[in-house]
This record gives C-alpha cells, structure tokens and sequence, in this order.
C-alpha cells in the first residue's frame, strides 16, 4: 500500500534528528591527529581497559546467560514468567540505578560487600567492579535475545536429538547452541555493545581512575570539556565499533530469516 | 603503578602530573573524591581545594594523621576570547550572561557562593558543575558566557579572558593534603604529603598558586 | 515370546488409557481420529510422555513406570515424524552419523555406517549436500537413514507421509516396505494405502483406549467398526439382523449378501460409497434397498462429489458425478431416497 | 527436552546476580522517610523535571518515529538497509558519544547551534537539551519495534482498506495504528523507560541544573553518598517505574502473540 | 456497448501481456496454472498493479496508464481475496461500514447501509462481534458483505474459496450466486464448480496471455485447450483427423465418435479419465482403442487412484480402483497398455 504523502516529513526530520550529530561527531573528528591521539598514554590505557573487560563480561554474560535462556525458554510452570520478568527489569532500568543497587550491594559497606570486606576482597573501585557493573546491565540483553530465538525454534530439533540417543548436554552444545548461532551472536553482539557503552552503572559504583575503572565512556566525559579532540578521536572509535555491530547483527538476523 | 594513587582536586589537575609525574592521580570535584574514599576507593592521598570537604573526610574517618594545608588559591571571572557576553565584571551584567559555577558541594562552588554574598549578588547560573574544569571547559568552548574559576585554572587556559573580581583574593580557599587511612602504598604517600606541604611549594607558587597562609 | 512393547498404561491429561502389546518383528498401524491418542502411544514408547499408572517395557525391560522413567535417550528407539527434522548446520552425513557418534562410536565408524545407510536409502551422493538442498522426499529418507543408523529396537513412525507431496509418497512407502522388514515397527498413519503396503497389524484407538483391530487383510475386508469402514472406504451401518437382512430401525432395513451365514442378532452392513444411487423420488426399479435420506453435506472429491447421507440415525455417504448432483440440486437438508444394490452389501455379524 | 542439570547453575547465579542488587535496593530504602524524601524540593524538582522532559520526547518519538516505521518497512529500494542501519545505529552507541555528537552539533559553536544561535535560539543548558537528548537515544527504540511489528503484519489490511476506498491516510490512523496497538504501546514503552533512565548524554551535553536540566538520573548520581536516602528514595522511584513498564510490555506484547 | 472492464496493457517484470474486454453485468470466470497471471490481472484491474505500457479502463474511463494511475482507494472496485481480511480491531458492523464511511457517509448512514448488508449475506445477528468470534464461512460472507456495500462498478474475487473448508464452500457460493446477480465480476478460480456455478464466460491465460475461452457451457462440453480439459475433468488428446480417426504420431490412432464431422487436419480427442483400463499385456477386446503407454505418476485421488499416463509424447490421466493399481502394481516408469472405449470418446476440429 502506498505510505501517506506526509509522513516523508516526520521521516526526514527523525532521519536528520538521528544523522546529523552522527555526521557532526565525523565532520568534527581530529581526523589528521588520529593515530597520535589514539597512541597516547590516557587513549591506550581506556582503549585496553575498556576492550579488557567487555571482552570479559561478554564471556560471562554468554557463561551465565545462555543456560539461563534455555532454562526459561523449556521451563511451563509460571514462576518462569515472574524470573522473566525479573530478568527484563535491568534493561530498562536507569544505569544510574543500577550502579546505587549494585554499589549498596556490592560496596563496601553493603549487604554482600561489607562481608566480603571483612574478609579483604573489595571490588568497589577495581576493575571487578567494571566487569560487574557491565554484566549486570549487559546480561539482560543476551538472555532475552536469546530466549525468544529459543523459544520461537521450539524443542522439535532437540527431542530429535535425543531420539538418535544424545544427552542434554551434547544436545545442548551439538544442536541447540549452532543451530542458534545467528541468534547467539546477535545478542552476543547487542551485549558487548551494552557493556561498551556503559557509563553511569560504572561511574556511579566503579568511580573513574585511569587504567583501572576509567573504561572510555568515563574518559570521553572527563576529557569532553579539557582535550575536545582526544574525546572525539575515542568518540569516533566507539562510533565506528557501534556501527560494526550493528552491521554484524542485521547481517546474523538477516541469515535468520 | 610505583608512586602513590593520588585523589586531588580537579584544580590540582594542571600542576601535580608537572610536579610528580610518578605518582597514579585521579582528579575530580573534592566532594567527589570524598564520596569516592568513602565508598572504599584504594587512595593513597587525598587533596581536598577547601577546608571544609577536608574535614568532611576527617569525619568519616577516612583520614590518617593530621589534614596539612600546602597552599591557598582564589576565583576570578573568566569569559571566552572577546567577551561575547560584554560581561565588565563580577556585578549586574552577569545577568543577561551564560553564567556557569561549581555546584555548592564543592570547593569552587562553595567559595562561589561566599563571593556572590560578599558582594550581595544573587547568582543565576545555567549550570552547576561538580567540578571546576567543568565550568573552564564550558567558558573555553563558548558554550558558557561566563564562569567562575580558580586563578590558576584561568592563568593555564589560553582561551579565556580574565576578570577579577575584587575582594576574592582576601578570601582565598585552603588546599589541604593527607594520608588515607589504610593506604595501599603508606610509605609513599608519606613522602608524597611530606613534599607537597614543604619542598613543592615553591613551584606550586611559580604556576600561580598563594603560600599557605 | 515376550512382546517387543508392552504399554499398560493410563494419562489423566491426554484421556489415555492403553493396554497394547507388540510381538517383536511385526509391523502395527495405529490408526483412529485426531486426537484419539494415536501420538500419545508414540511418545508413551519414545519415553517423552511418562504414564500416571502403568508401565511401558520394552523388549520386557521396564522403561517407563511412575518415578521411573528411562529417558528418551537412553533408549534404542527410532523416530520419524512428518518433518524430517534434520540438523540444518550439519551435511546430511554428518546428520546420519549423529545416532552412532552420540551413542559412543568413533567418529570414523560412525561415518563408515552413517555412509552405508545413506546407501540403503539410495542417497549415497548426497552425503556432503546440507539439509536445505534437499527436496521433502530426500530429507525424508536422509531422515529414515538417521533413525536406522542407531540400530533401533522399536521404529516408530508418527504420520512419516502427512508432509510430504503425493507424488514422492510412493518412492518412500517403497523404501520402507524393505528398510523396515523384520523390524518392530508401529506406524501412524491417516493413509490406507500406507496400512495395505506395510503393515501386518492394524489398531483402532479411539478417545485414548483401544477400539478395535486385527491383521490387516481381515480389516480391509470386514472392517469391524464405522472408523475403519470409512478408512478403508467403505460405509459401514449397524443393526439388528432378521430374516437375513439387517433392521435399521424405523422400519427400514437392508437387503443384502452374507456369505459367512448370518443369526438373528447385531450385524452390520459394508458397502462402497459407489454402490449408493440417490433419487428425488423412489424409483422402484430392480435394486431391493430403498432408504428414506437427508442430505448432510456436499463435498467436491475430485472426480466425484461425495454426498454425506443420514439414514436411520446413521450415516452414509454416496459418491455421484457432479452433473448429478448438480440436476438433482442436493443441498444439506433436501430429503431424498438412497438406493443400495442388493449385491454390492455384504452382512456381517457382530 | 530436558535441560542439561548443570544448567540450573549458571541459571541461579544469573538470576542472582540481577535479583541481589535490586533486593538490595529494596531493603535499603528509607520506606519510613519516602513520602516525606519525595516531598523534598530537589526530589520534587527531579521528579517533575523527569516526568515533563520524558512525556515530551516520547511524544516527539511517537510523533517522528510512527510515520518513519512505516516509511521503512513499506520501502523497497535498497536505500531502505541503509537508513535501517542509520536509525540503529544510536541503539548500540555510547550515550556519553551521542551526548558529545549533541554537543558538537547542537551546542552554541556547532554545525546546527551555531546559526541557531544567531538567530537567538540557543539549546545548550535549557530544558530542551535535555529533551533532545532524550529524543535522540530513544527514538530508535520505537523505530525499530514498529518496523519490526509493521513488517510482521504485512500490507494486506492497508490494501483491504485502500479497496474499500479509504487513503492512505485514513488507512493510517484507522487500520494500521489501531491494529498495531500492542506493538506501538510496547514500543512506547521502551521508549519512555530508555529516556527517563537517560544519563551520559544529559550529562555530556546538557549540563546540570536543578529544576532545569538535571533529571532524576542526575539527581540520584550527585546524591549517591551526600544524601544516600534522597538518591535510594529516587531510585526505588525509578525501580517501580521499570517494573510497570516491562510488565505493561509483556502484557502488550501477550495480546500481540 | 463499451465493455464494463477492458484492458491492453504489458507488465513486463509479469511477463503479462494482456487484452481482454469484460461487458457489463457479466461474470467472468478466469482460470490458468499457477503464475499464469490471473492475480495480477486482478490487481491491475483494482490499481495495486501499474502497466508499463498500455491502459486499463472501468466503464469507460482510463484508470491506469503509463504515468497516470488512478490510485486503488478512488477506484469502485469489491476485492474478495483468499482471507477475509476482517479488520481485527472493529466489530463485524464496523468492518461492513468502514467502506461507505471512507467514501465520505455519515456514520448513522454507514451503518444503516452495513446492516442492510450484513442481512443480505445472512449475518444481521453479528453485526456487535469481532472478527475473531466467526467461523471461516463467516468471515467470508462478511467480508462479501464489507465489499458490496461500496456499491462498487466491478466485483474482484481472487480465489474466494481457496482457503475455506470444503464444507462451506457450497452455502458461499449459493450465496454469491445471488448477491452478485448483476454486477460485472471478476472471479478467479481452480475449481471447475465455481465456474459452472458462478461463470457466464471463462478465459484461460498462460505465461501472462490469453490462451482461451468462451461461454462457460461450450468450455464444458468441448473444451479447446489441454488445461481446460484437465479442469472440468476430462483428457484431451491432440492429433491429425485421419479417416475419421485421431492420428497422434508414430502409428498411433484414437477412434472416437465425431458428432458434428470431421475433416481430415488438426483434432482433437476429448474423454473422461473413467473411460480409460489399464492393462499389463494387450487384451484384444470390444473396444477399439489401444495405446502403449508408460506410467508416469500414480496419485491417491479418494476413492479412486489416478494415474498419469505418457502417450505418443502427450499426457492422459486414467481413474483405477486402488486393488487395480496393486494388483498391476503400477509404479512410474512401467510400460502398460492403455485401452480407451471409443464410444466415450468425442472428437472434434482443431
Ligand atoms: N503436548 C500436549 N499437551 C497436552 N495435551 C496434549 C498434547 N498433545 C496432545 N494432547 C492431547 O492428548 C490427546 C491425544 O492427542 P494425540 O496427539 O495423541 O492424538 P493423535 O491421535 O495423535 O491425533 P492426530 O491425529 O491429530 O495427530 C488429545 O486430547 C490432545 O488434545
Ligand atoms: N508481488 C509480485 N512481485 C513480482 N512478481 C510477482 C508478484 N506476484 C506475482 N508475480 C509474478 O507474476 C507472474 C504472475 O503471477 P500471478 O500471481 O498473477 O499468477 P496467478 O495466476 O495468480 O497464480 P496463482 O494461481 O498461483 O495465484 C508470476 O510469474 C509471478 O511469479
Ligand atoms: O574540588 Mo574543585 O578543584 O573546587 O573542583
Ligand atoms: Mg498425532
Ligand atoms: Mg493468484
């Protein structure tokens, strides 16, 4: 059917709205400074943090939440709604608040972290507190993904499996997860993302010291007023990585389909 | 890392790295660094851009020893290269300016708010920043009209235009320097403290801060 | 000899309740109407459903029981359903070698019988093709060779045709007829033809119980109950048999042949639906039977029209041409009069 | 099938590590002192800040983002891919990068700000920035899941209606909206919860400011160890919004199936 | 008379090219294989499909030219497609009305017009429930119902009855009959029914062309074309009049009755499927006609099987009984001798 003549109008503004700080942001990047800017010493040390422990959190989010989306996706009973519930919360829960519960929680005069304190393990302000803040805003993201492709694909292939004599487990990695895989690696992908851009979960709970908690999000908002141009050098690198991932994704999906 | 992990005021930003460049720093608002110690940040030091944040972590127990005062600082107007704004001073022209200062939690903002007392000025900022680069970034960039920093912070930025506001150098902030309690690396911080409030001072000096009073 | 499968077994949730048993070698269809159980029993075998009371053994191992259920891949048991279900990330040989590999052989000896199975089902060629290049039929019988590759003690075959095109169904009830020789077998099928090419035994479930059943030539013959008549094609109506004709009640009442003699008392007659001409007005020609009708339906059946009759309370159906139909103008609800030839219905007793 | 056993391991770490820190946040909460917290200025100040900013943009998000899915799902040319990518791409980019593209485009010496400014419309510190931003990162949010839904549902009710005389337009707002209820209303809803939990990109580019540009998320950050029970009081706010909108969409989204 | 329809037109990425005039008041069946076109002659009709060259006009007036498109919603077409297309969110009444409020009533008028025609198709009880409480048969007959109340110029039915159960397909079609008594109709279709039932003219397109056609009565009787044979029913073999037989090449011949004469050149040999036997060996009797033949295809067709058979390069198809087909045991690619009754054989001119 024909579009209204009149929504290329709302269409161009949402599409200028969303394109033209993008295009600004590229326009604007130091871009003959690049590899210099890139090169220093605060570049580096929020470039390996960041990529350190995304890379870390992605692998625990793919760890734990796999096997959490298959739970939920076979389980009947209703308490499966309410721990899906439970498990979208955080998604749409302001990262903010999510860094003051994981901070109250895990700090260290929190309910697990004064615990933990007395017996000398603190992760408020240490890397660990990154990958927790990242995971725990990141492993929503999989999990839900993930379970609808699971549950979307029913259990007719896995019951197959067990016909020829396969056990869950060997069902579970043989068959469920590639069969899977453009689904896994789509929501690997919208997780790594989440966990790349975190900000305010990390600032609120992991603080911001070059090298150990500063990942880039934190050093572009520290250095967007102080160094313009290195903030929009990382900026362009975080731009550039977003733009990958969401080509690899709609690439996966379109592979789905 | 082999120096101390140092927790400074933001205005400490442009001078210590020159000073020491050994030792790890995190920079921020002081109330920021407070809350940051309190929430069990591993510091070494903590260098704090007015007395009453100092105290603030005395209180909470996060201090070891005795608070030092290494040296004393005071705000000026600053707006960006040809004053867009024509802002002639620290008075009613601010009015119709971008006008940006610290939040009143920090040292910048609270000194701020005891100018704009002393000169029985209501201040109308358009933003609140919670730490004092903020405010000389926004200035820097054009975004702001006009902004209230420290004389060393306008002194170190080439974009800026400097006003002085009278009276606020006889009502200077005090830097004050410590050992966390619990330091990591306490040795080093000793030494770290120990230099800051003695044989650095002379260079602080030079980059355009006052001696401890 | 001890049955190859044995249920006596009851599921509240699925109205089931079975006392079935299989000899070892023979070949049962299961047949009856959606949602009489037929796939219940499969999975009561397969292990996926487990019995509220009872038990499932096979080859006289108890493998289901209440708090005791043997799973599903702990049993020998070979399964084809309407899809072919083959993992789409792995060659069609690699899916065939996926039986033996998961039951513990080595990957080279899993290839090797994977490869001859493949051959048994005459796709050695396609061993390195993925399961999206092939047609249904080929994935079908890629599927048949899966199942067999892991030396199932039970084949079970839910509607293994339902999905497929009429044209390659042939081809495939073909190939079956010689993989599954000598193999217990239990089939489920909707498909007449499928009983009369392989199977031995034929059961009726109907409401989850058993209904009826026997070996297969006697049930194509004289089937015994209205579901089999009608899946044979045939019509079946029941009665009282007197003076060597069978009352319907109302009066009315069909003439016709009993070769196995026939003793006042229940009978039935079976007739084909071709045997059924039908007037507006009673003609009086040479045919004995006349029956009172209304018509209940008006069903396209390429070449013929199907006309579903109710008679006596019972129903029949008769098949015309279309230009009949069309110069009699039946309609649901027209009454008119069905004529049965004497010597097309055959009485039975019982 | 059956679940791997070991599967419930990760299952119950990954629902621990999302249900602690919310429990956490729930025990900790000042219930005694809430009204009376929320009934503050700055809470109110927040609060009211919030709600306005966040109705405003997820308006201006239906209003620009419900013409633009159908624009993109009712596309053929290739061109459509490319402009799919381009409204995804803000979904996976850091808010402090899109808080920084902002500034450099719309703040007072930027692309767009600076004309702007001449012709005395300046964005930057205003409660419009704060709009913008949120605009900005929850516009594809609704885009994308109306595209998805309109692509589901087909055209063949658009051309039913289109034959029985109604135009596009009336087709719009009579058969395909209406319809599409479930998935609009889901969409919204993440929409709204995506800006009302907005914090890097205020941040970056709108500065702070009581009662004009610092939102709840702001708020709850600057208070986060000052005044602990203000920032737990906001927070257990902004928890119980989470919630109702994700049970409000899986509500929506069980219609839907 | 200008014709009601008429339309000269080429969509090349169709691969149609199409002239066809439909006169007013008639309906029009429009029969072909699968992709034949039959759908985007429907659409280019409607406005949903734009020519690349040629125009479409409706009583007269251009509607669809090259660069000038009267778009669908301004056109007065009814359009009945496979699915009801019920607007789910709108009461029966609601969805019968919206068509008369596009076009500009009031609302009280819309209604008014929407319950008249909610009688009209038997439904005036429904009109306050929702799409999804109706039956398939339901759904249609409102969605009839949705399409006259625009009082459209021409009536569009793409396949009507593709999707419903067989048994509502006759109440629907009875009920058409009536309420498209009048209006210019377009009707798509792959059941021979529907046309004999519904059609005052047929026309057959192949690969986006016109191939044939003609009252409906003639199509019947003699159909011209080897797939309109194959609709109503009945092979249709093509050949060379020889002496009053079919020659169809290397020696072959069909002898049939020939009742309006026939002179030696093109002919062609009409019969139904029942008047063919299949036979292992030549059996030499009464009838006249024995072809060789190989099986190419046998097909479960309740309660027969027919079989395809390949003939002197031409297809027959023959209807056997199911013990027939086991007992020969049938299976493509058997060579069998196919015997043809002559006296249910017609031949007719070119
Ligand atoms: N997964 C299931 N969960 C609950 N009940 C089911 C399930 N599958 C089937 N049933 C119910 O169990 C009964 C038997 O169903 P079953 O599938 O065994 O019938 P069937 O004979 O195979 O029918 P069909 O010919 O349609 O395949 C039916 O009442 C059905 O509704
Ligand atoms: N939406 C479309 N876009 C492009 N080509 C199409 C489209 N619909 C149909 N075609 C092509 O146009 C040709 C005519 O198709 P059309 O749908 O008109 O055939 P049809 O006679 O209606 O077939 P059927 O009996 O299967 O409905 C076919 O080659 C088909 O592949
Ligand atoms: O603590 Mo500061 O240096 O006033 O921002
Ligand atoms: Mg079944
Ligand atoms: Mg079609």
């Amino acid at each position: 059917m024909n579009v209204p003549r009149w929504a290329w109008l709302p269409f161009g503004a949402a599409v200028a709205l969303l394109a033209v700080p993008l295009l600004g942001l590229v326009i604007r990047a130091p871009w003959a400074r690049l590899p210099e800017l890139l090169a220093s010493e605060r570049a580096m040390d929020a470039l390996t943090l960041s990529i350190g422990t995304c890379v870390v959190s992605t692998l625990i989010v793919l760890a734990l939440g796999a096997p959490t989306a298959l739970v939920l996706a076979r389980a009947r009973g209703s308490w499966a709604r309410w721990v899906r519930t439970l498990v979208t919360v955080p998604m749409v829960l302001p990262p903010v608040v999510a860094g003051l519960a994981l901070l109250i929680t895990l700090g260290r005069r929190g309910l697990i972290g004064q615990p933990l304190s007395v017996l000398g393990i603190e992760i408020g302000f240490t890397t660990a507190a990154v990958i927790a803040a990242q995971t725990f805003v990141a492993l929503p993201f999989l999990v839900v993904s993930m379970e609808g492709a699971l549950r979307a694909a029913g259990d007719d292939y896995e019951r197959a499996a067990a016909h020829l004599g396969a056990s869950p487990t060997r069902t579970f990695f043989t068959v469920t997860l590639p069969m899977l895989a453009p689904a896994v690696g789509s929501g690997t992908a919208l997780a790594f993302a989440r966990a790349l851009g975190e900000f305010g979960a990390t600032l609120t709970f992991a603080g911001s010291l070059q090298g150990v908690t500063r990942t880039l999000p934190l050093e572009i908002y520290l250095l967007r007023e102080g160094d313009t141009d290195l903030a929009l050098a990382l900026a362009v690198v975080l731009l550039a990585v977003a733009a990958a991932i969401v080509g690899v994704s709609h690439g996966l999906r379109s592979v789905h389909d | 890392g082999e120096g101390p992990v140092v927790f400074a005021a933001a205005s400490l930003a442009e001078v210590l790295p020159r000073i020491e460049p050994r030792a790890q720093y995190s920079f921020d608002g002081s109330s920021g660094l407070v809350d940051q110690l309190a929430a069990g940040a591993p510091a070494d030091v903590f260098a704090s851009a007015d007395r009453r944040t100092m105290d603030r972590a005395v209180g909470e127990g996060l201090i070891d020893g005795e608070p030092r005062m290494f040296a004393t600082n005071h705000l000026v107007l600053v707006v960006p290269t040809g004053n867009p704004a024509a802002v002639t001073g620290f008075d009613a022209s601010l009015d119709g300016a971008k006008l940006v200062v610290c939040a009143p939690e920090v040292p910048c903002g609270a000194a701020a708010q005891r100018l704009a007392g002393a000169h029985r000025l209501t201040l109308r900022p358009v933003s609140e920043e919670t730490k004092v680069t903020d405010v000389l970034g926004k200035v820097e960039s054009g975004e702001a009209d006009a902004g209230l920093v420290y004389a060393t912070d306008a002194a170190a930025s080439g974009a800026v235009e400097v006003i002085s506001v009278p009276g606020a150098e006889a009502d200077p902030n005090t830097y004050w320097v410590a050992v966390v309690r619990g330091a990591p690396h306490p040795d080093a911080a000793r030494a770290f403290v120990d230099r800051l409030a003695g044989e650095w001072g002379a260079q602080l000096q030079d980059l355009g801060f006052g001696p401890p009073a | 000899m001890t049955d190859a499968v044995r249920i006596d077994a009851t599921v509240a949730s699925r109205g089931l309740d079975l006392a079935v048993g299989i000899p070892e070698g023979v070949t049962v269809a299961v047949v009856g109407p959606n949602g009489a159980g037929k796939s219940s029993l499969v999975q009561l075998i397969a292990g996926s459903l487990a019995p509220d009371a009872g038990s499932v053994s096979l080859l006289g191992e108890t493998v289901s029981a209440p708090g005791r259920i043997v799973p599903v891949h702990r049993r020998r048991i070979g399964h084809l359903g309407q899809r072919a279900l083959l993992f789409p990330h792995l060659s069609v040989l690699d899916n065939v070698a996926f039986g033996p590999r998961s039951r513990g052989a080595t990957r080279a000896a899993a290839l090797e019988r994977a490869a001859r199975e493949l051959s048994g089902v005459g796709l050695a060629d396609l061993g390195s093709r993925r399961p999206s290049q092939l047609s249904g039929g080929q994935a079908q019988r890629v599927a048949l060779a899966r199942a067999l590759a892991i030396d199932p003690d039970v084949m079970l075959l839910d509607e293994p045709f339902a999905a497929l095109d009429a044209t390659v169904t042939p081809e495939l009830r073909r190939l079956l007829r010689v993989r599954l020789r000598g193999l217990t077998t239990v089939l489920v099928t909707h498909d007449f033809l499928d009983v009369v090419a392989l199977a031995d035994h034929v059961i009726e479930l109907h409401g989850g119980s058993l209904a009826g059943g026997g070996p297969v030539e006697n049930t194509v013959q004289r089937p015994a109950t209205e579901f089999l008549a009608h899946f044979v094609g045939l019509n079946l109506l029941r009665g009282r048999a007197h003076g060597g004709a069978l009352a319907l009640g109302g009066g009315i009442s069909v003439a016709g042949l009993a070769d196995e003699g026939l003793v006042d008392g229940e009978a039935r007659a079976v007739f084909p639906p071709t045997a059924v001409s039908v007037f507006r007005a009673a003609p009086h020609g040479s045919p004995r039977n006349e029956l009172p009708a209304v018509v209940e339906l008006v069903e396209d059946r390429w070449p013929v029209q199907r006309v579903t009759l109710a008679v006596a309370g019972q129903r029949m159906a008769a098949d015309l041409t279309p230009e009949a139909v069309r110069e009699l103008a039946l309609a649901p609800g027209e009454p008119v009069v069905a004529v049965l030839k004497a010597t097309q219905v055959a009485l039975y007793q019982g």
